[in-house]
């Protein structure tokens, strides 16, 4: 066997000994438990898992024990591994162990180092129990944890109050996705009468399609909450209020993307939805455009990156929408790998300028960090999508497939492509060109720092190459035909990638008046998507200010005071009354009560007798 | 109505070689301390003392019992005997060797057998439960006796006894599971069994060097609370003599009294035994047979009888003449019939499972030459405060390594 | 054999069970419950729950009465007193009782379904290993309970019985 | 009957199951006599124990009856249960010795209206 169970337990392990001991620990034992237990269960995968199974020709299933037995509904703690799921471990542990490395070097001067290492050591843990779930509980309960995590992690700089908030914001708007997800789960259960994905998704084409289309949507407001789409994606952009490894690791690779994950492994109950589809296509569509127009107006580069992660999420969920779940995954892969490296760059950037985050006091980096600059560019020039980057595949894979759905959606994916490839360049123009407008002088990160950002790099550029992910998930999602306008397609997207990218540098670098005078002319528009179009402000207004308002005037003054308090002591004054006459049996003889006993189960024994009760 | 004249038959041996046994052991104890202490200990009665034990009994039986006036009769007499019954009964379980075949025999024109029979007289699948039953029951007489003599010294005793007991129970049990795990039976016959063979082919397979978990500690836990539940030295706290007098059994004399000693040293030798066959290898021989384990009996007894016959032919007093001559002849005849094939598979188990026998009869002894008393709060402070919890961790270690293994 | 068996020792319980009651002296009583405890242990033995009836032994006469023998010599609790001050037990306590047994004994007569024979040696479900195996499969959770209740109990009995350090 | 007859089923004869409920059913009622009519709180406490030594044997006896192990293991939890509530009663006992001076159940009534 495989041991499917190590994955998993190892990084929990890691988080029992820093959790527990950390606090006594040097800082050299956190960091050999904290990167030894991920790698060590990343080359689990690598090595054991994922080349023995034949990168899941066949499905490999473990029970563990039976968590649930309730009638005939089972649940046990299962896992299975197939294609999808060596992929996703492969992501998983593998950025995840390059960002504990990482993380080391960054967080090195940070208090509650230990703390920081255990809640990411548990983070792993959740991440890969979600991966590995053979049935919708365990990925639930995958799903929970790494949401817990993230709250945890968000708020790690626990005496910053916007950090703190920013952990609630993430955690109650989660709260909103997964009650989505649960209540798709209950449907399930009702219809089907198991959790168990073999057994939903051999029974899920026969159901109606209503069921499925309300399973379907109720399962895309999970992935939803989780992956920051619209209307849910808030919390993602104040999530970055966490140290910039946890931005890198759960909010651009690995978490967010678990409902595009959870989407994929419910590809079954999705195809025989159409509308459901239809709804994920256009919600991911929307949610790219809107997110992009943010991304450009932004000063705060992990704020640019943020609203950019959202908006690649968005070309996930198109792909998924428009049926080509492996080019999803695809760009899953590839944007883990860019994304990873556009953080940590970030952070590596922020590091070097003394914890400035404003890009309007950076620039002329590329003197004082040359290779954060060199490695941000590979990620740039990736996350554009220049020819031969795994972003320029992945991207083409989806906007193929948007095109073959709806020639529309492929015009609209392209002009968020050049949006893109303008919003990164521009970041990369505004930090590392002309001259260095911050504080203090700049340095370059350490080389513990530096050597994942080069291995992510390499992934970045050569991503596409490396792994050809539609290929590999042939046998689960059947490779698209050639269509004859591919090669224009193409064109067209590399096309928009380049003018972004041009247009950036003519904004950026040659000509600095030029923003300003743009954001002056169209002043109110400019000032509604700086301002994130005031989307939460208006949930506050919608959602929040009328339930704080409700929730004071009817459940505690009329509720809580009136009747809940009035039943309570209302029953304590009966009873205190019943009591005064039920006391005079209280002797405080034991003997009394004893005999009293006795009569009574004389009594008992009597009427069972004659009722037939004996039996 | 053949399995009760057999049981009856191996009643009575093992009672009279028993009860013999233990009449000498005092003698042995005496003579063993007496030579710790550079002494010469009982030598008027019988050559070297040998008719000590008979004398002490003639004596015991002879004298005055008294009733003291302010008992509570019943239980004052029934304590004594309560213990002694409790001690002997679980020798009655106890295997001396594997399996002997009686062989068929004409008695007056009628055929009888050939019987099987084991050395012991039950083998039940739960023995090792009814000696830690037993053993827990003992604590009555010594409580009786010192509650119903009415006397604060030995109600002292008889309290420090009932406590000291209890306590001591625990780690015992504790320290008898450990062993049990890796036999993975209850019956004592089983049990001594599964330590049958050798690694290496000289290592004996005993608990106490058993793969996966050698029960050294076990042993040594086993021991020392062993040593507690008999009250002897360092342990003897209930008949402490220069704190309680004698403790529980001050106002005792004649029979009773000697019945008190009767139980300890029965308690001695089934714990002795019990230990034996927990960790020792019971029966089985200490080194291979292929390497001349058989050899060994025969050859003690005749290198004993070897030393009596130089000294009965140059006597350092008269009297020794006759007499070491004729124990030289008996141990010969013994060493000829150790070394007799045919009753050498019989013999050679109760050979070894004496040895060992009485190698820990000799420490009980040693340690009791040896040691001082302990503390009583340290007494108990060692069984609950040290005792307990290594013994816990024992089985925990134990129970983890066989688990790994199986 | 069984009948006799079961005679003999049916016969020593319910004359020490009655012994318990009416002996005087609490240690007489206690040395009564201990015989009963004792030939109830043979009668698990008949019915071949064989690791019961050791438990029975270890646990009930070899631990807890000599807990309770322990308790009485230290009190050096005397015979009872005689005069008491609660008539009422004793006037609807001996009706509750008579009517406990008589219930008890009409109803075992005419509305006990019929129950099959107990033979020494029939049923050998009750030994170490299978009590052992239900005990730490089917019935692994009550066990835990029982060694935490075990341990409440433990702290418990010390925080009660230690004496007062003010 | 019989008396040879009866000297048979005394030798080679089965205990039906119900006499060894009978037998339960009369310890249990000498416990509770014990508990109603004795002052002594020792005494009271150890015909708690009968009771459950009662109950104990009938529990051994429907294990016999249906070949199930589970009656022993009921047996075996009220066992640990009479354990721990022996160690916590006697405590209890001592706990009230040393304040009242007394054993007397009936002196001991202050828990009450």
């Amino acid at each position: 066997m495989f041991k499917l169970w190590l994955i998993p337990l190892l990084p929990f392990l890691g988080f029992l000994i820093n959790g527990i001991l950390g606090k006594k620990l040097p800082k050299l034992a956190i960091n050999a438990v904290a990167v030894g237990s991920v790698l060590a269960s990343f080359l689990w995968v690598a090595l054991v898992v994922g080349p023995s199974s034949d990168w899941g020709a066949h499905k490999l299933q473990a029970h563990y024990f039976t968590w649930i037995a309730s009638g005939n509904f089972h649940v046990g703690w299962d896992f299975a591994v197939d294609k999808l799921t060596i992929i996703m471990l492969m992501i998983v542990t593998g950025i995840g162990s390059l960002i504990h490395i990482y993380a080391t070097g960054y967080m090195d001067h940070e208090g509650g180092y230990y703390r920081f290492f255990a809640y990411l050591n548990l983070f792993m843990f959740f991440m890969l129990n979600l991966v590995l779930a053979a049935n919708y509980l365990i990925l639930f309960v995958g799903w929970e944890g790494v949401g817990l995590c993230s709250y945890l992690l968000i708020g790690f700089y626990f005496n910053k109050k916007s950090a703190t908030t920013a952990g609630n914001k993430a955690f109650i708007v989660n709260r909103i996705g997964d009650f989505g997800f649960a209540l798709a789960m209950f449907i399930i259960v009702i219809n089907f009468g198991t959790l168990d994905f073999t057994k939903v998704f051999a029974k899920a084409p026969g159901a109606p399609v209503e069921t499925l289309t309300a399973i379907a949507l109720l399962m895309l407001v999970g992935a939803a909450g989780k992956s920051a789409q619209i209307p849910l994606y808030v919390w993602l952009p104040d999530a970055m209020e966490g140290p910039t490894p946890v931005s890198a690791l759960i909010h651009a690779a690995t978490m967010v993307t678990a409902g595009v994950y959870m989407c994929t492994r419910s590809a079954v109950i999705f195809l025989h939805a159409p509308i459901a589809m239809e709804t994920v296509a256009i919600i991911g569509l929307a949610t790219a455009v809107f997110a992009a127009t943010i991304g450009i107006t932004q000063y705060d580069i992990k704020k640019v990156f943020a609203y950019s992660t959202v908006s690649q999420l968005g070309y996930m969920f198109l792909g998924v929408g428009v049926g080509a779940f492996s080019a999803g995954v695809w760009h899953l892969m590839t944007h883990a790998f860019f994304k990873a490296l556009l953080f940590l760059g970030a952070g590596s950037v922020i590091h070097a300028c003394h914890g400035e985050q404003d890009m309007r006091h950076m620039g002329g980096l590329k003197k004082y960090a040359p290779w954060t600059c060199i490695v941000l560019a590979c990620a740039s020039l990736a996350i554009a999508g220049f020819p031969g980057t795994s972003g320029f595949f992945s991207k083409d894979a989806i906007l193929t497939a948007a095109y073959e759905h709806a020639p529309w959606m492929f015009w609209v994916g392209v002009v968020t492509a050049g949006m893109t490839a303008f919003y990164v360049w521009r970041a990369f123009w505004m930090t590392f060109w002309g001259e260095y407008r911050g504080h203090g002088k700049p340095h370059e990160s350490p080389m513990v720092m530096l050597a994942p950002l080069m291995v992510l790099a390499v992934l970045s550029l050569g991503g596409g190459f490396l792994f050809n992910v539609p290929e590999i998930l042939k046998d689960m999602f059947p490779l698209k035909e050639e269509i004859p306008e591919e090669h224009m397609l193409m064109a067209i997207s590399v096309a928009a990638g380049l003018l972004g990218i041009g247009i950036s540098w003519y904004m950026y670098v040659v000509n600095q008046e030029l923003p300003g005078k743009i954001a002056n002319a169209f002043g109110p528009l400019y000032r509604l998507i700086n301002d994130k179009y005031r989307v939460d402000e208006a949930y506050d207004a919608a959602i929040v200010e009328p339930l704080i308002e409700g929730s004071t005037a009817i459940l505690w003054k009329t509720v809580d005071a009136g009747v809940i308090d009035g039943t309570v002591n209302g029953v304590g004054s009966q009873a205190q009354g019943i009591g005064n006459v039920l006391k005079l049996i209280q002797s405080g003889n034991i003997r009394s009560y004893a005999t009293w006993i006795v009569a009574g189960s004389v009594v008992i024994i009597i009427l069972m007798g004659i009722a037939g009760g004996v039996r | 109505m053949e399995f009760l004249v057999i049981t009856g038959v191996k009643l009575a041996l093992i009672l009279f070689i028993f009860m013999t046994a233990l009449a000498y052991l005092q003698w042995v104890e005496r003579k063993v301390i007496a030579h710790v202490q550079v002494r010469m200990g009982p030598s008027r009665v019988g050559p070297h003392g040998l008719l000590q034990p008979l004398a002490d009994v003639i004596k015991l039986i002879t004298k005055e019992g008294v009733l003291p006036p302010h008992v509570n009769k019943f239980y004052y007499l029934a304590a004594p005997f309560f213990a002694v019954f409790m001690a002997l009964i679980s020798i009655s379980i106890i295997p001396f060797g594997t399996d002997i075949t009686i062989p068929a025999m004409v008695i007056a024109g009628k055929t009888f057998g050939p019987y099987k029979t084991m050395m012991e007289l039950a083998d039940i699948n739960v023995g090792v439960l009814l000696i830690l039953a037993v053993s827990s029951l003992g604590v009555y007489g010594i409580a009786l006796a010192g509650w119903s003599s009415n006397n604060k010294y030995a109600l002292l005793g008889g309290l420090r006894s009932s406590a000291q007991m209890i306590s001591y129970e625990l780690p015992m049990s504790l320290a008898i599971a450990a062993p049990l795990l890796t036999a993975g039976t209850l019956s004592l016959r089983a049990i001594a069994d599964t330590q049958k063979g050798f690694y290496f082919g000289f290592l004996p397979h005993w608990a106490i060097f058993q793969f996966p978990a050698p029960q050294i500690f076990s042993f040594i836990i086993f021991m020392i609370a062993a040593f507690a539940e008999t009250n002897r030295i360092p342990f003897d706290l209930p008949e402490a003599e220069n704190e309680l007098v004698a403790g529980f059994h001050v106002e005792y004399s004649s029979m009773s009294f000697a019945a008190f000693f009767m139980a300890e040293y029965a308690n001695m030798v089934t714990v002795c035994s019990v230990a034996t066959i927990l960790f020792l290898g019971g029966w089985h021989p200490l080194f291979p047979e292929s390497m001349g384990s058989n050899l060994v009996a025969p050859l003690l007894m005749a290198a004993v009888g070897s030393v009596c016959l130089y000294h009965g032919l140059n006597p350092a007093r008269p009297f020794d003449r006759i007499t070491l001559p004729v124990f030289a002849v008996v141990f010969f005849g013994m060493a000829g019939l150790l070394a007799f094939p045919p009753t050498v598979p019989i013999i050679m188990p109760i050979f070894w499972f004496t040895a060992k026998l009485l190698f820990l009869l000799f420490l009980f002894v040693w340690i009791r030459a040896t040691l001082p008393r302990f503390r009583y709060d340290q007494l108990m402070g060692f069984a609950w405060k040290f005792l307990f919890p290594v013994a816990l961790l024992n089985l925990l270690v134990t129970g983890f390594l066989v688990a790994l293994v199986s | 054999m069984d009948p006799l068996f079961f005679l003999l020792f049916a016969f020593i319980a319910v004359a020490c069970g009655v012994n318990v009651v009416l002996q005087k002296h609490p240690i007489s009583s206690a040395l009564s419950l201990v015989a009963v405890m004792a030939s109830l242990a043979v009668l698990y033995l008949l019915q071949g729950a064989e690791f019961i009836a050791m438990a029975q032994m270890i646990v009930y006469a070899g631990a807890i009465m000599v807990l309770f023998i322990f308790v009485i010599m230290l009190l050096n609790a005397g015979t009872e007193e005689t005069k008491g001050r609660s008539w009422m037990a004793l006037i609807f306590g001996v009706p509750a009782i008579i009517g406990l047994l008589g219930s008890l004994a009409y109803f075992m007569q005419t509305g006990m379904p019929k129950l099959g024979e107990v033979k020494f040696g029939d049923w050998k479900g009750g030994g170490a290993y299978e009590v052992g195996y239900a005990l730490f499969t089917q019935y692994l959770l009550p066990f835990e309970v029982t060694s935490v209740l075990i341990l409440i109990a433990i702290v418990g009995a010390i925080v009660l019985a230690r004496k007062e350090l003010d | 009957m019989d008396p040879a007859q009866v000297l048979e089923t005394l030798k080679h004869g089965a205990v039906p199951t119900a006499w060894y409920l009978a037998l339960s059913a009369v310890l249990f009622v000498i416990g509770v006599a014990g508990f109603i009519l004795r002052r002594n709180i020792i005494t009271v406490f150890m015909c708690i124990e009968l009771m459950l030594n009662a109950v104990n044997l009938s529990f051994i006896a429907f294990a016999h009856e249906h070949k199930q192990v589970a009656g022993h293991l009921f047996t075996f939890f009220v066992m640990v249960v009479a354990a721990a509530e022996a160690a916590v009663g006697l405590a209890i006992i001592l706990t009230v010795f040393r304040n009242r001076s007394t054993l007397n159940i009936d002196e001991i009534e202050s828990l009450k209206n």
